[in-house]
């Protein structure tokens, strides 16, 4: 078992005409996802990769009932209206890999996904992958390799370099999920942790972090109150960043006397978490942890 | 996007909140016949506009009992720097006498994704060492984004933070005004601190609003005072700015260039681990082009702190041939010399790989390695 | 039995210091109906007629948290932020007598209220009696009677003049409520109706009907599905009423080609509801149908 | 309360849906100055500002060619009364060739308790008939409140009553539009029929909205055409609405006065019931005072089509000594004698009737009685 996707997993591609959706279109039905449709509102009618492309999400769901998942590659100004489109036509998971959504947008459809019992993933994230099962995101497919680590990250780049180590190390991974760079994001570090402490192939997970937030510090609590049974090995970024800066992501930034990247390892550490130095030293702290 | 103060100002006053009576003075005004000819009568408050936090303690508001001195203090303080920033503009308040101070504010609640209000009675200290000293004197409340604040909410705010009788129905209008500033500005922060608490009514003193940077296409109002408010960065902050690039500069002489924030960060912490300081904060982005890298490594090859250039990246949309053609275009067109040092792998490594060390320039996979070369050069 | 209100309802008066909170909170006590605390912004601290007055509905809910009732008689400027004041203290049960609120507000105070479990009576309505146990209303509590005859009504002296009626002819009433003259309204014909049937105590139902809108439809719709299974006897005011002229009460206006009385008496007629030519026939029409 | 047909278009043009352009005449301008100083060419639709529906076919709307008929065409208009009533402004618009039209609506759904979109393929004819001759046309979509009409709603909306191409994100654009009308300015109604559907765009040829009475204060900009609005209103009608009174017009000759629309409203029932005829409604509405009830019964004695006049009270709120005394002052302050039937019970009745009959009126308890007693004089 994994957790949120699988090789059951029916996916829906909202902006699928666009270049950034067509080209991950492709590279996820490389990889073996299960896309069923598409939608570019004006373009419903056509066809691309022999995939049926519809106006709306409403159309698609329609005519393929089985879709659960929609992925999300509509520009800012319109992917909000694009989520609360897939929320209505009552899909399960929402992965949003745009960038630039104004936080009070993303606050309002996050807020009501959870009334509607949708889960979003991002937005301004690369999206989940269960190795060998279904990839509904942007990350390169070959870095990843099927096993019993999950891995949680805030970091999109940063997940494929740490995949890769623990790949070539022989560790793969049950699913990898990147939560987001935003400061406000659908599914959080505890809510994935959850998922992954009810998932019987995860034995251990890997907590990819970044200063900013307090996200960190809230696993380490969910830990500390044997909320999450299972060990964890954790990295965060942003040993050396300035206070007060931005850095590249909106979420990266420490502020408001909190979110710095001293704080965040002592907490984690307190806690008997592994906190590695570097993303290579990753394998040798999984692999003990793992014994 | 930070607003100044009178900007911030402005919006509150233009959503019906009464302040008090002002003047603007801009850099390169006549001070003295903009001050005279206001009419407006001391004693005044002389403040000046910087985004910097801690202004007052710093030096950046004056308080004047003569017109005289409004005038004197006001030229002094365009020549004063706080925190190494000169002011552009500086405002001139009626200034209120009070004795209470209090603190509100309208953040969004990361964890809860909404927006909370944050309220103390110990006002006109950061909410930081509000937090530090006071803790129990900070009200979080937190607001359905559907359903807004509403009245009787920001009345039961200002009640536990003890504001009573006449003054409670001015702070309600006021919370109330700061959460409408904070919605119609797509604010991620909306706070006065302090907020002086008079016998029937409260006025805020000092007021920051921060527009989230992801909405500014829908708040083009600002765009006057963009200059000033790059004022408040390096000059090559704003030269990376104008180009679209998210550099931030740092004090050491590593030129950092990487694809994606926690890769980059995660570059500056392994140059840092073997001894080295990264001069800067540099994120190419995802699925950068020949084009976008060429620019920033152009960038770094130009910002004179970067002695050396260490380039990490791990191919993903972004390809790694694209980002060698870049590099070599850079090079080539800026024919500046610096030690680079490029660590390359992931989608299209091979061809990358190809492309630079056809060029002569080597090629590293494990940025491990790479990093300390960097170091060592 | 009784529906929503009964001896054991703990009331707290919004507004309770105003010109009508006053005057009809005396009324109410002189009724017997237990009042709690009342709230009005600025006179926290204070008494009247002995009762409590707080600021906050929070601080009367905290200080008396056996009150489960709130009746509201704030001016329609302030009505709306009254309700959700009530509403987000937890109260299971708001009886709007303000009129005048813009439709607006009421649509939303009202979903909002359902998504709490809150029902809401009115806004513009009379208020909620039943008789010998509680009146929380504006009701003169003397034409009332206690018995087994349920009364849902969208008007407010002709509820008083028909319980008076049914009264002097020696038919008491379970609880008679005055659903409000508002186009929209917190619990409708059909919600009351629900209620009823599953209350032992009534044996038959009095539906006071107005032209405009589709209450009465909606209420003869339910008959005949026999989701009310209880005999009903029904007036509906304005027969000779104009179209498309506004009868005092916003709802009652015959437009967009409905809601004439014509179309309401036929449509409860046929599916055997007893409907009334005058108010005066109505006790001889419910002796009928308890028969 | 309705808006003029140049008022609602006035307010989507502000919020940035283009529409074609126009003039607007008004009474005791110089017709044939604005029309050519305007610059406006034909061919034009002239179009009579009146509220009351079926304006086209009542010959309110004219179809003109030239500059000179544009001018004689508004002339006649002010002249043409449609329905009754003659217009204080006419609406001249470029006019828009076009082959097909739709209905688009926006009203509150009071079983639902929420904004509901009607649309229908067929417009130009009234919604009551297309519910009537074609309901499968009809799509009704609800609106939550609180999240409001997002885009991709209004373009399935659109795409339903086939909308196709770029005249698709026009209508997205102009529902849109339509709902942000409805929502800020707490209408009841907001529609557009027709609607014409052009090869890249919709327009509205018509545009109706309607505000909530109850929300009026927070909607002040229609005080100025307020006069002309009422002129849709007899002249007792209009002197009710000064006088704040509930007050509509009838055909009979019984005033009806009453407490409660519910109440009033069978007063006249039974007043018919026994043969006779109400001339009004009046509703006194609940706790009215002396003064009020004095005001109300004077309104009637003045009020020439009222021959005889039936008050009918029962007790709640309202006082039946209160009732009594305005009835008194009434009388002896107009001086006006009519026959006046009172029936008085609940509330203080005692006292009432005793008020009524020391100043020798006779008081029923029974209003059956009553009423027969009325229709008979």
């Amino acid at each position: 078992m994994t957790i949120l996707v699988d090789e059951k997993t029916r996916v829906i591609v909202q902006g699928i005409t666009g270049n950034e959706g067509s080209f991950h279109t492709k590279r996820m039905l490389e990889y073996g996802t299960k896309i069923v449709a598409g939608v570019t509102p004006g373009k419903g009618g056509t066809k691309i990769f022999d995939i049926p492309v519809y106006d709306t999400v409403d159309e698609a769901k329609r005519e393929h009932p089985e879709a659960d998942t929609s992925i999300i590659f509509v520009p800012a100004r319109f992917a909000t209206d694009a989520v609360y489109e897939a929320i209505d036509s009552g899909l399960k998971l929402v992965v949003v890999i745009t960038e630039h959504i104004p936080i009070h947008d993303s606050i309002k459809f996050i807020t009501y996904a959870r009334s509607r019992g949708t889960t979003i993933i991002g937005p301004n994230c690369p999206g989940i992958i269960s190795p060998g099962k279904s990839k509904i995101g942007i990350m390169p497919g070959n870095v990843f390799l099927q096993g019993n680590v999950g891995i949680a990250s805030r970091s999109g780049t940063l997940t494929y370099e740490i995949s890769n180590v623990l790949s070539k190390n022989g560790i793969g991974q049950s699913t990898v999920i990147g939560v987001g760079g935003d400061p406000v994001i659908g599914i959080s570090f505890t809510e994935v942790m959850k998922l992954y402490e009810n998932d019987p192939q995860t034995k251990a997970l890997v907590l990819i972090g970044e200063i900013g937030g307090d996200a960190e510090e809230r696993a380490a609590k969910m830990v500390e109150e044997k909320a999450f049974t299972k060990p964890v090995v954790a990295f965060v970024a942003g040993k050396t960043a300035p206070v007060g800066k931005r850095m590249g992501h909106a979420g990266a930034i420490i502020t408001m006397g909190s979110g710095s990247y001293k704080d965040k390892v002592e907490t984690l550490r307190s806690v008997g978490i592994k906190v590695a130095e570097t993303p290579f030293e990753i394998p040798k702290l999984v692999k003990e942890v793992l014994k | 996007m930070k607003l100044f103060e009178f900007e911030a100002k402005e919006i509150i006053r233009n959503y019906g909140f009464s302040i008090p009576e002002s003047i603007l003075i801009k850099k390169g005004d006549d001070v003295e016949k903009k001050i005279k000819d206001s009419g407006i009568e001391p004693p005044l408050a002389v403040k000046s506009q910087v985004l910097v936090a801690g202004r007052g303690k710093a030096g950046g508001i004056k308080l004047v009992k003569t017109i005289e001195e409004a005038i004197e203090t006001t030229k002094a303080l365009f020549e004063t720097p706080i925190k190494g920033i000169k002011p552009s503009y500086i405002l001139i308040e009626k200034a209120i006498p009070h004795e209470k101070e209090l603190y509100v504010g309208l953040v969004i609640d990361r964890n809860d994704r909404r927006p909370l209000v944050l309220a103390s009675q110990y006002g006109g200290i950061d909410i930081e060492e509000i937090a530090r000293t006071k803790p129990e004197s900070i009200i979080r409340y937190p607001i359905d984004p559907f359903v807004g604040l509403r009245s009787y909410e920001a009345r039961l705010i200002g009640k536990r933070i003890g504001v009573v009788g006449k003054a409670l129905g001015s702070f309600e209008r006021f919370l109330l005004t700061l959460y409408k500033a904070f919605i119609e500005y797509d604010a991620e922060l909306a706070e006065s601190n302090p907020l002086a608490y008079l016998d029937d009514r409260v006025l805020p003193l000092d007021l920051r609003i921060t527009i989230d940077d992801n909405s500014l296409y829908r708040h083009k109002d600002f765009a006057k005072t963009e200059k000033e408010r790059l004022g408040e960065n390096t000059e090559y902050e704003i030269k990376g700015h104008e180009l679209g690039l998210a550099f931030v500069e740092l004090d050491g002489d590593v030129g950092i260039l990487g694809n994606g924030a926690g890769l980059t960060m995660t570059t500056m912490d392994l140059v840092y681990g073997f001894g080295g300081k990264p001069a800067n904060f540099l994120d190419m982005g995802g699925g950068a082009d020949a084009e976008h890298v060429k620019r920033c490594v152009s960038f770094l090859l130009q910002y004179p702190k970067a002695k050396k250039i260490f380039i990490n990246m791990f191919g993903g949309i972004t390809r790694a041939d694209e980002v060698a053609k870049g590099i070599i275009m850079a090079l080539n067109e800026t024919g500046i010399k610096k030690p680079v040092v490029i660590r390359l792998t992931g989608t299209n490594e091979e061809e990358g790989r190809k492309i630079l060390e056809e060029a002569g320039i080597e090629v590293f996979n494990d940025p491990i390695e790479a990093a300390k070369v960097v170091v060592s050069r």
